[in-house]
């Protein structure tokens, strides 16, 4: 097993160095001169060029992804060029906001899917199981940013239930007040895909040899579901959760724009819209790193739950 | 013993009836109304080939039969101890199995749960059904495997599945329904994956537990051979229906139905060696022939016979990662050296991992080898250039296993045909190959209407003759069979080696025919290579090497072989 | 002087005794909110305008307004009478009041900062250091003798001597500035009372190096309490403030009377807290404030038809519950260039030059653009239409004037025909000289950007003119702006300080590849610029402001589009709120009377 | 000497029934995948319609009022007025003293107009209600439904196109180029999907639909490389492939001729996924700005309208686009699920 993790340790690098590469292209090539955006109402090309200077952008190409690359090194991604806070500083605040919708919501949706799907499994074929189905498919076709406005105008401003947006400054009154309704909000939306992708999986293996074996044995139908199936469908279930989790962490910034979070989704939005690339390149940097940490540790996982997956 | 009273009999099937449904419309019955009776501690066979229906008769007395489209027709009755199991509930239905009747299935390999170790799916019939404690439990897990032959129980109860071989899975599934001390084992042809020497183990295995725990057996299998040394009562089935039901010496002394006869007869027999295997229908229509007066072929190599192929130390090994940068090296094909005669079989046979696949696949270049030369026509067939290597391509040919992988599932038969044609340019025009495809058809005996069909019409046994077609079209000199009946019934494989006879003796081909079927062995082969990892150990006229091994590996194969029935 | 010390007042414990200064009570908080994230709190490094109303009431400029005059009339803040202007406006010598301190920071040490002249050379001097790239650097560069020379010395160095002495910034004495300029020029006293002006201490700047934008340290009214970047700001009153009463002279406006009445002599600044949420999305800043979980609401164009009436006025089903609207024309002006340079790039411009068919294709395009609908759906009937260059609220803003180029789709089409633009097969117009007409408009991804092109093209439309709509960021369309590079594009101005020039020089020839973005050059308006740029506010201005409109409009380099109106919201509780046309927060002046909160 | 004939199968008739037949026998057999199927066709012809111009030709003329209610809810109270031409034309007399230089012919166009006005009247109200400039929201649904579906369609055939050759090569071959594409497609994968597209939009900066569905294209691939490589894989080892390795075929007609038949229907299966996934994205990009261009209109460009609308209790564009939209994507969903089921019936 470490000979494994040592081997896909190995494989981080080049993917590492691809994503660096991909970013450099697209902003520092590509991406134009940001010089303009911080120049003010009135500049004369003189104040242009300082500004292109101290920014570096007038530097040879190789020299920009020479000093990029130390930055990854050194994981100081220097300031963000229309508030010049420190890039680090800015990612490690806004993630807590994030995680805090993020967390709750992976994990309710997750145990609410798992359940459906498992009922919906053992009804397999009944009209329930159909219902289920089509109503899971109508709750897709509606796009998360209707959803948004209308729960946002409904439950929050005409019933109540909600603050409007917000967001405190102590973790319990974030975690039950302000991030009630983006949570609700979340999981009614992935839960639909969820359900689709979990029924899948039971049904996958409702169907093995070893149910029969199972049940030739004589246990109940329960048992069967709870501990023979469940603990096989668990696997898949179990990669898939930890493989959405950092694609998670910008995605959400629909929800978080309307409901006010600090988190990075929203930031990477902000910075999209002030053209503040090293917020986007770090930020972009970052997560891919958690994404291959997260891809790794999903293979791990599935190593240790699943002992026929013989980790050459 | 005919059809015995209620009484004394443990189980009494009568007028069970299966339907499976295929799509809405359409139902197929695969049980057609069957009675027989299990008297206690007796074993009984059921036998019958693949969709006589038999494992549904054994799923459907467990309710084990697939829910949604599978239907117990009323009427029909399995009753135990007074009750029949059709009409009770489903919780008592529960309680019996796993306790009074229990089951073994044929797939040893997915028919235990992968993520859970062996103790503990051994153990849960235990605490589960017999509210043993884990501690009780356990214990009695480590007795019952080491009463199935499991070597050292201790260490290998926290295994996985995944880590036993096919036999050790299957024993393991055996301690598991005789934990219980079931009154009623129905096995479902649980030796029919497994090698002959496991097969012959587990055999006796099942057969000691039977008589030493008083059990009644319900064996289950497409093989009349077993059943000579496990049975005590035969039920011959076919299409869903019982053809001949009696004791184990009537049947083999004195088989009254047709279908019994063709099907002891379909067997190449081990004393003679007839021209052609009798097939079904010869026994059919009047009046049956008999297998004795079916004139005998001669094998055998003079000696003078015109080498088409020689192979001079080939070899083949496999590199496996292990750990980190170290790679184990393991030898499938050490050292082979042999010869083929032109129009004449050469037999491989060895069990599974004996390398004599690998072998077979180097000679067709699907493996690259990593040693030796194989000479065709003067050249080195192994290592020529690929374009140079395009013309030897057509003249040495291979015919796979699996019926069912080997042609391409989109492609008609037409297509499958004229494949080749287009890729060597055989054949003038469209209309003239397809005037040789259905040439070719007749050839191995399938209507011209098939050219137009698809591989999912056909049966297995069509399958493989669409498969030597597509051999024919480019006329080889050399046919490599690779376990090509393996996968048939007894009556289709019967066949099928009537047809590569033939095409033998018509085209003059040379066969390479590798199988670990010995009988199939003995009828076709005129020389024989026997191999055990990787090595071949003994070579020899086939009579010669039947009658007389001398390597004791062959001897212990030989041995394995299951005597039908000793007169 | 009783050092005081300052006690955080936390909410549950009551029975707190606030010993800030007399007049904040820290249990009142005011809740407002940004509509986009702020960038800073540093004087020099910041340009946007919400950044700018935290800095407002942090820093303290020499100078302020008054709080209700209009228009807006200088009053002294930190000096102790307006500037002695003296050699025909040339030299401004202030004298600043005693005993002003900065507001305690652990970078003083304990010891009270006094506020003296030199902090003020200091902070004009920081404007001009090139570490800083400030974006309002335009407010100081070329103007004060021997302040260019340092910094060209700087960017050689890469290091601003701050110690070396600029002849046109001298410090007599502790507490008076004298700064000489190379140039007369009447308005420099607004540049002293812009608030980005404000003094900061040197030693503060040095300590806190590069993240001078998180730790604000001023001597105005609040202080910064809590900072979560782009999410929440807590300023809370300064117990070192000096302290200011409310006694402001209101005009003949009711509103004013009304408010001079109740805020008269109440101590400022009165309200303790001030809490900024930064929220994205319209819809959540109305819900917010309709839930009474915000107390000042103006950024809410898109929604305004819900709370105005089509005359202007708050609907009666607001007023019942007690909110108030606060009505008043930005000193802001909306309009779209052409671009008037022969070539764009190396391509030919259409619209480019002074000949009759030039102009009179430009004429068409401005007679047929619907400032109706800009103004009636856009703005949501929430904005005037411009007549003149220089808004209301602005010196140099004439009310009776009115723009020649009236909207006539009919007579536009009609004189495209009088000039040969005849129509192609397609129904699109072509040159005269028969060679395919495009006119390229550029604009920025967003959504009310996305209004603006579908206004145009329908407007483009109707006299058959083919329109092409080009898209790009914000930083490229500056960029291409100031080379001279885009065709037309659609522009606002809002004045740095209430004085026309800043709206007239956006047309002066020298100032093309800046801030004149249409590249105009015309001999005629330059003279009569250089004419007015040298006259303090006076009638014989005004005329020379008249031409120069004029003539704008007979070569017809800008579509003069609208002013929009500034709709603020106000829950029943906030009191003496009036918003002002250049000061960028009110939060000093205003208070919240406990009592008629809902 | 040829063994007698079997007999044929029972129901052996003259047509062969391949399996692209049998699956849509199986189709059949399934009301959902019927009534699923049958929307798509009729949202296929609404596009083709709108597509040649039969219908909601002039999406973009103005026919109503600003926000005309829909004719259910009756005319708005106070319809605004429509813009007229300004009443003040006419020279404007001033003490400037400038000359303007088309004085003459704008007098004599001037005296030669009856001043006519030639706006015609608009509709107080309309069928499904009015947007911001008066236009059908209705029409404008259905203009709509033409561009998002051509966007989610490109763009999934797109998607599909680069994740079939990659992932067959990949799954083909193996070795350095499985390792090449794997380590594409682990960079691709690696960037969260929402800042790749943040990325390549803000980089591509001319706007309009063929971004769009280059956008969508170049970075919806990942997911169809990855199970087109997994079947690659397993039927490179299938012996019916073995069996043309043996006959002769080269590397390619294998992978093209004799793999690609039998890997059709997932890729088949994947691009209906990647429609509705790609329309949905639609509307994201068109919230973030980077949508269709200004002449066209989609539900994204609608949603994103609609947004502060509702405040304003304007509900009816947002309701049309959000409907039809749930109408098409729910209808494509239902009809991949029965493709699937029809195309492998194994997990029945």
């Amino acid at each position: 097993m470490p000979a494994y993790a040592v081997r896909r340790l190995w494989q981080f690098f080049p993917t590492l160095l691809g994503v660096v590469l991909l970013v450099f292209a697209l902003f520092n090539w590509v991406g134009g001169d940001p010089a303009y955006l911080l120049a003010g109402k009135i500049s004369n090309p003189e104040q242009i060029e300082n500004i292109r200077r101290q920014l570096g952008v007038d530097q040879p190409y190789a020299v920009q992804l020479w000093i990029f690359v130390k930055q990854i090194a050194g994981a100081d991604f220097g300031a963000s060029w229309a508030t010049n806070e420190k890039v680090s500083e800015i990612i490690a605040t806004r993630l807590g906001p994030s995680l805090t919708v993020l967390v709750p919501l992976l994990v309710i949706s997750t145990i609410l899917a798992m359940a459906a799907a498992m009922l919906v499994t053992y009804l397999r074929g009944s009209l329930t199981d159909r219902a289920i189905m089509i109503g899971c498919t109508v709750g897709q076709s509606v796009s998360i940013l209707v959803y948004i406005i209308v729960a946002q105008y409904v439950l929050a401003y005409q019933f109540g239930w909600f603050p409007v947006q917000g967001w405190g400054n102590n973790l319990a009154e974030n975690l039950l007040r302000y991030s009630a309704l983006p949570v609700i909000v979340g999981v009614i939306v992935s839960l639909a895909p969820d359900i689709r992708l979990y029924r899948s999986f039971f049904l996958e293996e409702i169907n093995q040899d070893y149910v029969r074996t199972a049940r030739s044995k004589g246990l109940s139908e329960t048992r069967v579901m709870w501990v023979h199936v469940l603990r096989n469908a668990a696997i898949p279930i179990v990669t898939n959760v930890m493989i959405q989790l950092p694609g998670m962490l910008v995605g959400a910034f629909l929800i978080e724009r309307f409901f006010s979070i600090p988190g990075i989704g929203r930031e990477v939005i902000l910075a999209v819209e002030r053209s503040d690339f090293p917020v986007l390149k770090a930020v972009t940097i970052y997560v891919a790193i958690v994404t291959m940490i997260v891809n790794l540790a999903a293979d791990l996982l599935y190593k240790a739950i699943d002992p026929r997956v013989e980790l050459e | 013993m005919s059809a015995s009273d209620k009484t004394d009999a443990l189980v009494g099937v009568h007028d069970l009836a299966v339907d499976f449904r295929v799509d809405e419309t359409t139902t197929l019955a695969a049980v057609r109304g069957i009675s027989f009776d299990i008297p206690r501690c007796a074993s009984v066979a059921l036998v019958g080939e693949s969709g006589s229906g038999k494992s549904a008769t054994a799923l459907a007395m467990l309710g084990l039969l697939p829910g949604e489209n599978a239907t117990v027709r009323p009427g029909s009755q399995v009753l135990y101890a007074g009750r029949n199991l059709l009409e009770i509930t489903p919780r008592e239905l529960r309680s019996l199995r796993g306790v009074d009747i229990s089951m073994v299935f044929q797939e040893p390999m997915s028919s235990l749960n992968p993520v859970f170790t062996v103790g503990f799916q051994l153990g849960e019939v235990l605490t589960k059904r017999l509210q043993f404690s884990r501690r009780q439990a356990r214990v009695r897990a480590l007795e019952l495997l080491r009463e199935v032959g499991i070597p050292e129980p201790a260490t290998r109860i926290g295994a996985y599945p995944f880590e036993l071989s096919g036999g050790q899975q299957q024993r393991v599934m055996i301690a598991m329904a005789i934990a219980c001390e079931p009154k009623l084992l129905i096995a479902d042809e649980p030796t029919t994956g497994l090698d002959a020497t496991v097969q012959k183990q587990i055999l006796e295995l099942i057969a000691g537990l039977q008589r030493r725990r008083q059990m009644s057996m319900l064996f289950i299998t497409h093989d009349l051979a077993l059943v000579g040394e496990i049975a005590d009562h035969v039920v011959v089935m076919r299409d869903g229906e019982i053809r001949e039901q009696g004791s184990v010496r009537q049947i083999f002394e004195a088989p009254r139905d047709a279908y019994t006869r063709a099907l002891l007869a379909c067997r190449p027999p081990l004393g003679r060696r007839p021209r052609r295997l009798p097939v079904i229908d010869d026994f059919l229509k009047q009046p049956p022939v008999s297998v004795m007066d079916i004139p005998e072929r001669s094998r055998g190599l003079l000696g003078n016979e015109e080498i088409v192929l020689e192979v001079r130390h080939l070899a083949k090994s496999f590199y496996l990662r292990d750990g980190l940068f170290r790679t184990r090296e393991f030898k499938a094909v050490k050292d082979a050296s042999f010869k083929l005669a032109k129009g004449k079989t050469l037999g491989l046979v060895g069990e599974s991992g004996s390398g004599k696949t690998t072998l077979g696949l180097m000679l067709v270049r699907l493996h690259k080898a990593s040693g030796g030369q194989a000479l065709f026509d003067g050249r080195d067939l192994l290592s020529m250039p690929p374009e140079t290597a395009m013309a030897y391509k057509r003249r040495i040919q291979i015919v796979f296993q699996n019926p069912y992988a080997s042609l391409n599932p989109r492609f008609t038969v037409g297509q499958i045909l004229i494949e080749p044609m287009k890729i060597h340019a055989i054949g003038a025009g469209e209309a003239d190959r397809r005037a040789l495809a259905c040439e070719l058809l007749e050839k191995v005996g399938l209507p011209q209407a098939s050219f137009f069909r698809y591989p999912h019409e056909f049966s297995g046994g069509q399958r493989q003759r669409i498969a030597i077609a597509r051999c024919l079209t480019m006329k080889p000199d050399v046919l490599i069979c690779d376990e090509s009946v393996s996968a048939l019934d007894v009556s289709v494989q019967a066949q099928l080696l009537n047809l590569l006879q033939d095409l033998q003796d018509e085209y003059r081909m040379s066969f390479i025919f590798i199988s670990h079927d010995l009988a199939v062995i003995r009828y076709m082969a005129d020389q024989v290579l026997v191999m055990s990892a990787g090595e071949i150990v003994e070579t020899g006229d086939s009579d010669e090497i039947y009658s007389n091994p001398r390597h004791p590996y062959t001897r212990k194969l030989l041995g394995s072989m299951p005597q039908a029935w000793r007169h | 002087m009783l050092r005081a010390r300052r006690f955080a007042a936390l909410a549950l414990l009551a029975l707190v005794l606030p010993l800030a200064s007399e007049g904040a009570d820290l249990d009142k908080t005011l809740r407002v909110t940004f509509p986009t994230a702020e960038t800073g709190f540093d004087p020099v490094k910041v340009s946007d305008v919400y950044s700018g109303q935290v800095i407002d009431a942090i820093f303290d400029p020499l100078l302020t307004y008054d709080y209700l005059a209009r228009p807006a009339r200088l009053v002294p803040n930190v000096a102790e009478t307006l500037p002695l202007v003296a050699d025909d406006g040339r030299t401004y010598t202030l004298k600043i009041r005693q005993g002003i301190y900065f507001a305690a920071d652990p970078v003083f040490k304990g010891v009270k900062r006094e506020l003296t002249a030199g902090d003020y050379a200091y902070s004009i001097k920081r404007f001009l250091d090139p570490r800083n790239r400030s974006p309002y650097a335009f407010l100081f560069e070329g103007k004060i003798v021997g302040l260019d020379e340092l910094a060209a010395q700087a960017k050689k160095t890469r290091r601003f001597d701050y110690d070396a002495k600029a002849a046109g910034l001298e410090v007599p004495d502790r507490y008076t500035l004298r700064i000489r300029l190379r140039r007369p020029d009447f308005n420099f006293s607004h540049m002293l009372a812009f608030p980005l002006v404000g003094a900061v201490a040197r030693e503060a700047i040095e300590a806190y190096g590069d993240d001078t934008n998180s730790h604000p340290v001023g001597t105005g009214p609040y202080l910064l309490k809590r900072y979560a970047r782009s999410s929440k700001i807590v300023l809370e009153a300064n117990p070192d403030y000096r302290g200011k009463i409310w006694d402001f002279a209101p005009g003949d406006d009711p509103l004013d009377v009304e408010i001079a009445a109740r805020m008269k002599g109440r101590k400022l600044p009165a309200i303790g807290t001030v809490e900024i949420s930064v929220m994205d999305e319209t819809q959540s800043r109305w819900l917010a404030f309709q839930r009474a979980e915000t107390d000042i609401e103006y950024q809410l164009v898109e929604v305004a038809p819900t709370f105005m009436t089509e005359d202007g006025r708050l609907r009666p089903e607001f007023e019942r519950r007690g909110i108030r609207l606060d009505r008043s024309v930005d000193p802001e002006i909306t309009y779209t260039f052409f671009n008037m340079q022969e070539k764009i790039g190396d391509q030919p411009n259409p619209l480019a030059g002074f000949s009759k068919e030039r102009i009179a294709l430009r004429r068409a395009i401005a007679m047929a653009y619907k400032i109706d609908d800009q103004i009636r759906i856009i703005r949501k009937g929430q904005a005037m239409r411009a007549q003149f260059p220089i808004p209301p609220g602005v010196a140099g803003h004439d009310p009776r004037y009115r723009s020649s180029i009236p909207y006539d789709p009919q007579l536009a089409n009609a004189l495209l025909d009088k000039f040969q633009y005849k129509r192609g097969p397609d129904g699109y117009r072509m040159l005269p000289g028969g060679k395919p007409l495009v006119i390229r408009y550029w604009s920025m991804p967003t959504e009310r950007d996305r209004q603006f092109d579908e206004l145009f093209k329908r407007s483009l439309d109707s006299i058959g003119v083919r329109l092409e709509i080009h898209k790009d960021r914000f930083a490229e369309l500056n960029k291409l702006g100031h080379e001279c590079r885009l065709m037309m594009r659609a522009a606002a101005w809002i004045a740095d300080y209430p004085d026309g020039d800043n709206f007239m020089q956006l047309l002066y020839g020298p100032n093309t590849g800046q801030t004149n973005s249409a590249c105009y050059r015309s001999p005629e308006f330059d003279r009569l610029y250089e004419n007015s740029r040298s006259m303090p506010d006076s009638a014989e201005r005004n005329r020379l402001y008249r031409q120069m409109a004029r003539l704008m409009e007979v070569h017809t380099v800008w579509i003069l589009a609208d002013s929009r109106y500034r709709n603020v919201l106000l829950q029943p509780h906030v009191v003496g709120y009036r918003k002002h046309p250049v000061l960028f927060s009110e939060w000093l002046y205003i208070d919240l009377d406990p009592g008629s909160r809902k | 000497m040829s063994t007698n004939a079997l007999a044929l199968p029972a129901g052996g008739h003259a047509g062969s029934r391949g399996l692209w037949v049998l699956a849509w026998l199986r189709f059949c057999r399934d009301r959902v995948g019927l009534v699923s199927l049958a929307v798509v066709v009729i949202y296929f012809a609404i596009v083709a319609a709108s597509r040649i111009g039969w219908i909601a030709g002039d999406w973009s003329k103005e026919v109503g009022v600003s926000y005309a209610p829909p004719s259910v809810m009756g005319p708005d109270a106070a319809p605004a007025a429509a813009a007229a031409p300004d009443a003040t034309a006419g020279p404007v007399a001033d003490d400037t003293g400038v000359v303007d230089p088309l004085a003459e012919e704008l007098a004599e166009i001037r005296n030669g107009l009856a001043g006519l006005s030639d706006s015609e009247p608009r509709a107080a109200t309309l069928a499904f209600g009015g947007d911001k400039w008066g236009r059908d929201v209705l029409q404008k649904a259905i203009k709509g439904t033409e561009t998002s579906l051509l966007v989610g369609l490109a763009a999934a055939l797109l998607a599909a196109f680069l994740g079939t050759l990659f992932g067959a090569q990949a799954g083909y071959h193996g070795g350095w180029v499985d390792d090449l594409f794997n380590w594409f497609y682990s960079v691709f994968t690696s960037i969260p999907y929402l800042l790749l597209i943040l990325a390549i939009a803000a980089v591509l900066n001319q706007k309009g639909t063929a971004t769009v569905i280059l956008i969508l294209g170049l970075t919806g691939w990942t997911g169809i490389f990855r199970l087109v490589r997994a079947e690659y894989m397993k039927h490179k080892v299938r012996e019916y492939v073995r069996a043309a390795d043996v006959i002769g075929a080269s590397d390619a007609r294998r992978m093209f001729v004799h793999i690609l038949p039998n890997v059709s229907h997932v890729v088949l299966v994947q691009i209906s996924l990647h429609v509705v996934l790609f329309i949905k994205s639609e509307v994201v990009l068109s919230f973030l700005g980077f949508g269709v261009g200004v002449d066209t209109v989609s539900w994204g460009s609608m949603l994103n309208e609609a947004q502060n609308e509702l405040i304003l209790g304007k509900w009816w564009q947002l309701a049309a686009a959000t409907a039809a939209m749930a109408v098409l994507v729910t209808a494509f969903s239902l009809l991949t699920d029965a493709l699937r089921d029809a195309l492998d019936p194994r997990i029945k």
